[in-house]
């Protein structure tokens, strides 16, 4: 289990701007933390770079799991959840396809009923070129239970659900977080948990 | 299923669901060596003698018209993302898409070959041989060729970028594999045609999933 | 034009084949079975020997696979300009009969090829047309399966079925243009001996019903298929 | 500038960035004349024997790797349906579309064909009809392209299913241009097969854009 | 200039689902219509069948333009201004080239204020491969405003933009509206000016 997450005096150049620098904040088990700032601010970018994706210009990250401690992006990859602006679906695959595609990928069991927890349970069986925006960030989300990482790295996980999908997230995330998890998670709307933020 | 088979598994299913998969690999390979024919004439002496060369060049195009998409789909909807984050390593990502690719490219042109030679009125001899070659040296078209698409992925239109990268080192299979079809035909023997081909070939298999995970990292990290 | 849309909307579709299947059924039976007769009582021919029966499996199925295109674009064309319903069902249950007839026509070519001309195939401008036919029959079918919502399909399929139907005597043109070897046309013209015509027409008579009753019955299935998805879609 | 020019330079700007446009289309075509005398060997009266007809061959196939992204990449991004809203009708945005991909590729291609009849010893004379038959047969490559690439426009992976549906299609013009350069190999007249390769490039370039548009819009309705 | 949109009992099929039937609604010039619903209620269908895109399994569309009424598909089109789930922009293009190009689409004057005015001023030369999500709908809706349509056809105008973003589409359409323009547009969230609502 992750005990914490702190990033030292991260910096973020992309191209010859400087989207921020000398970022420091600290996660612990059961913490959420808003990633907040206007469009264009780097929260995108912050989270790719806590994924692994993208490296640091300057800084690390490190990583506590039980006591020991590791900055290595490839190890801190395989405890993430990641929601990021594109869902990762195949228009030829059927919801439930997609699902245990996943699951298989992640080594974990196939849980079907993650699809009705998530509202779609009566669409199983439809290729997701068929959803709708909402119901494709839907199938994220269940693909995100089913991935059981701890570590969930969210880019706007409010975004295309009407208000039920809504409260469903808050409800997830509270979830997770009782649960010892760690969500950060970028949004330009309260997260609706008790949660520290940070302001691009 | 593993990690690998799963991905292997997924990456069959969407080649054989709309437009891709053994089946139209096959039909282009077929159309190219019926379209060349028409383009040379119908001269069969002079067809058997150039078959070899140009069924071999019809299936290297017919592998690579597949292999643009090879990780860019992947990249384009966010999927790879996910894999990368997946328990496992980038390496074997590659090495489970480079068999999926050569299973539904590779293996279905070397099974039809006997077919098309029999257009091009090659002799059962030349055309086991060319059938032997082609099931040898086709893994490393899939292998080089995933090197070429890690590394156009974030062009938008790798399409033709990627056989400018992939051809020139492709050349020696041509080489050797059309080569091999023209010794027996000359009455040598093929056998130093086909090692050298296989050499080629397992190394490619063996290094090209490093090569494509190191240019694949380095797409994802922008 | 209402001729045909009173007798062709799915309702009476059904009702009509129902009635008329038996008759094909047994008539394709008939009509192979006494053609199969015929030829094997003909006497060998003087120059081909017995290799001459593969003419009545051959011919019949190269003529068909030509008139189950023409048959498909005419019903793509009722399709696209009349919007008829039942025209793409029965334009895409009429495709893999045709591809099969292509197939064999080709295969039962190359077989007789061997005995005539000592290979199995030569670039002739006849049996280059009728490989890209084989193509173009391929091409449709794929087109279909590759789309999946089904309405889309149909229009696709039909506007490369007429695409092809122009583009089918250019190519056939530009074939015989390039080379010719293939036996020219010899049953109209009346070169073929009569003992020879008489089974080759019954047998073509025999394929033709046995066509027309497998294409009604996977018009048929189809029909009952999408009644039956309705159904239970209504249930749910 | 009008729409119409508008969106063709698009096009052509769109292909000359990031691994598209002229330079691409020509290095495959470069490539594919260089592997199949590899395969072939290297007598120079086979290869110029078979010249006209490999050129064609490769010509079609270089024009065609970049056929499947011509209405795709628009119809993905949501550029499409933008384009069908605009005061420009459906039919001359595909002909837009036409004239893009033939500038970028097939006109390309003709201006180096002479070249690469070098390699494959081509004389002055058939190399110069050579030239002439691409010039007036490559815009059909591309206005039949247009119908196959709007038909598998709303395929993710229509990369093998476009030349299973073009390349039959094809078969005219192939042989028209090729039996051109044949013809006067052999001491005939090159007219016959030129003029019914510009009568086929005529009517595929004035019939196309309607079937095009037809079937754009019938994917938009998705 | 439009006088009003008149949609007479419409209905939509999506595979063998009806999604609405019987569904009718009048905007007149000048009004703002908000489509409401749950995710995958159909929403995204509605408008796309407005701009021409679906046509309706029943029912009927009139536009009026001045006295003249028409119900063909491809004459509304012409009016409409689009801002679908997907914005239309190419990687490989710069903010201000992707401008342009559609105000030479449209034949209408490449307004470069427009940039500034959308808060995209200082990426005008930035290829959009680099936008951040944000960024991308904002050039959108530059897009839109170049395009000088007055039926505009709105898929979620909020989603992905900060508070900035949101206040200044919110202006924007207020502005429309102000010079007789029609907006309908899907959301989940309240439009926040007066106008009429549709649930589906
Ligand atoms: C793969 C090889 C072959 C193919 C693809 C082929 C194809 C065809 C086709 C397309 C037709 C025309 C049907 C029509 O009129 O529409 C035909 C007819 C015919 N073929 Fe073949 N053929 C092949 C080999 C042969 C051989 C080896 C023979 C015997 C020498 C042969 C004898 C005939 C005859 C007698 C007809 C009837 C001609 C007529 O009266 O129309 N074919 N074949
Ligand atoms: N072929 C099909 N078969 C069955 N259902 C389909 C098919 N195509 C689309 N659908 C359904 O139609 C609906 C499409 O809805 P639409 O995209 O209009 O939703 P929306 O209201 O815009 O939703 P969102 O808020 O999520 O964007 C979805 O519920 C989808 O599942
Ligand atoms: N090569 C580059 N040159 C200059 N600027 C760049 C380059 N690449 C990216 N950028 C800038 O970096 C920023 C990327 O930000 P990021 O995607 O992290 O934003 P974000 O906070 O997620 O915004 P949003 O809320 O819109 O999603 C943008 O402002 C973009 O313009
Ligand atoms: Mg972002
Ligand atoms: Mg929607």
């Amino acid at each position: 289990m992750i005990s914490s997450l702190t990033a030292e005096k991260l910096a973020c150049a992309r191209g010859e701007r400087k989207l921020f620098e000398q970022l420091s904040f600290r996660v612990t088990a059961g913490q959420a933390l808003a990633v907040e700032g206007a469009n264009g601010a780097g929260k995108t970018s912050l989270l790719r770079m806590l994924a692994g994706f993208l490296s640091p210009a300057a800084g690390r990250i490190v990583l506590k799991i039980g006591d020991a401690q590791s900055d290595d992006a490839e190890e801190r990859g395989r405890q993430v959840g990641w929601l990021g602006h594109h869902d990762g679906l195949k228009p030829q695959l059927t919801v439930r396809e997609q699902l245990t595609f996943y699951a298989g990928l992640y080594a974990k069991p196939a849980d079907a009923a993650v699809l009705d927890q998530v509202g779609l349970g009566r669409q199983a069986d439809l290729p997701c070129r068929y959803l709708s925006a909402g119901q494709k960030r839907r199938l994220a989300l269940a693909r995100l239970l089913v991935s059981q990482r701890s570590l969930w790295l969210l880019d706007e996980p409010f975004a295309a659900l009407d208000t039920a999908g809504q409260q469903l997230v808050a409800q997830l995330m509270a979830r997770h977080c009782g649960a010892g998890g760690i969500i950060i998670a970028a949004t330009h709307e309260p997260l609706g948990l008790s949660n520290e933020s940070l302001k691009l | 299923m593993s990690p690998f088979w799963t991905l292997l598994a997924r990456d069959l299913k969407l080649a054989a669901r709309s437009g891709g998969g053994a089946a139209l690999a096959l039909s282009f390979f077929a159309l190219v060596a019926t379209l060349v024919p028409l383009g040379v004439g119908a001269d069969l002496k002079l067809l058997s003698r150039i078959a070899g060369g140009i069924l071999w060049v019809g299936a290297v195009l017919a592998a690579l018209l597949s292999l643009d998409r090879l990780f860019q789909g992947d990249f384009e909807d966010g999927s790879l993302e996910l894999i990368a984050l997946s328990p496992l390593p980038l390496e074997m990502t590659a090495l489970a898409k480079i068999a999926a690719h050569w299973l539904s490219t590779g293996a279905a042109l070397t099974l039809l070959s006997p077919l098309l030679a029999l257009l091009f009125n090659l002799a059962p001899y030349p055309t086991l041989v060319l059938f032997l070659s082609l099931l040898i040296g086709t893994p490393a078209v899939s292998a080089v060729g995933a090197i070429g698409a890690s590394l156009t992925l974030s062009l938008k239109r790798g399409g033709l970028i990627l056989p400018l990268i992939i051809l020139p080192l492709l050349a020696p299979v041509v080489i050797f594999g059309a080569g091999a079809v023209a010794a027996v035909m000359d009455g040598f023997s093929p056998n130093g045609g086909l090692g050298l081909l296989a050499a080629f070939s397992l190394a490619a298999v063996l290094l090209s999933p490093f090569a494509a995970a190191a240019s694949v990292r380095l797409n994802l990290g922008s | 034009m209402n001729w045909l849309f009173k007798y062709a909307n799915p309702h009476n579709f059904m009702r009509l084949s129902g009635v008329v299947l038996p008759f094909t059924a047994i008539g394709a039976a008939l009509g192979i079975a006494a053609a199969l007769w015929l030829g094997f009582s003909a006497p060998p021919d003087y120059q081909q020997g017995r290799t001459v029966l593969i003419l009545f499996i051959h011919v019949p199925a190269a003529i068909l696979a030509t008139a189950v295109y023409g048959a498909i674009a005419v019903c793509s064309l009722l399709s696209l300009v009349w919007r008829h319903p039942l025209s793409d069902t029965a334009a895409r249950a009429a495709a893999p009969f045709g591809a099969l007839f292509t197939a064999l026509g080709l295969i039962t070519g190359a077989l007789w090829g061997k005995p005539m001309w000592g290979t199995y195939w030569v670039w002739d401008a006849r049996l280059t047309s009728f490989l890209l036919l084989l193509f173009l029959y391929m091409g449709y079918m794929a087109l279909w399966n590759a789309i999946e919502d089904e309405t889309r399909a149909a229009r696709a399929a039909a506007i490369l079925a007429l695409v092809g139907a122009v583009n089918i005597p250019i190519i056939k043109f530009s074939v015989e243009w390039w080379s010719t070897l293939h036996q020219g046309e010899s049953i109209v013209s009346g070169k073929l001996a009569p003992v020879f015509l008489a089974p080759l027409l019954l047998m073509m008579t025999g394929y033709a019903l046995l066509f027309a009753t497998l294409w009604m019955v996977r018009i048929r299935t189809a029909i009952i298929e999408r009644r039956a998805r309705g159904l239970m879609q209504g249930a749910a």
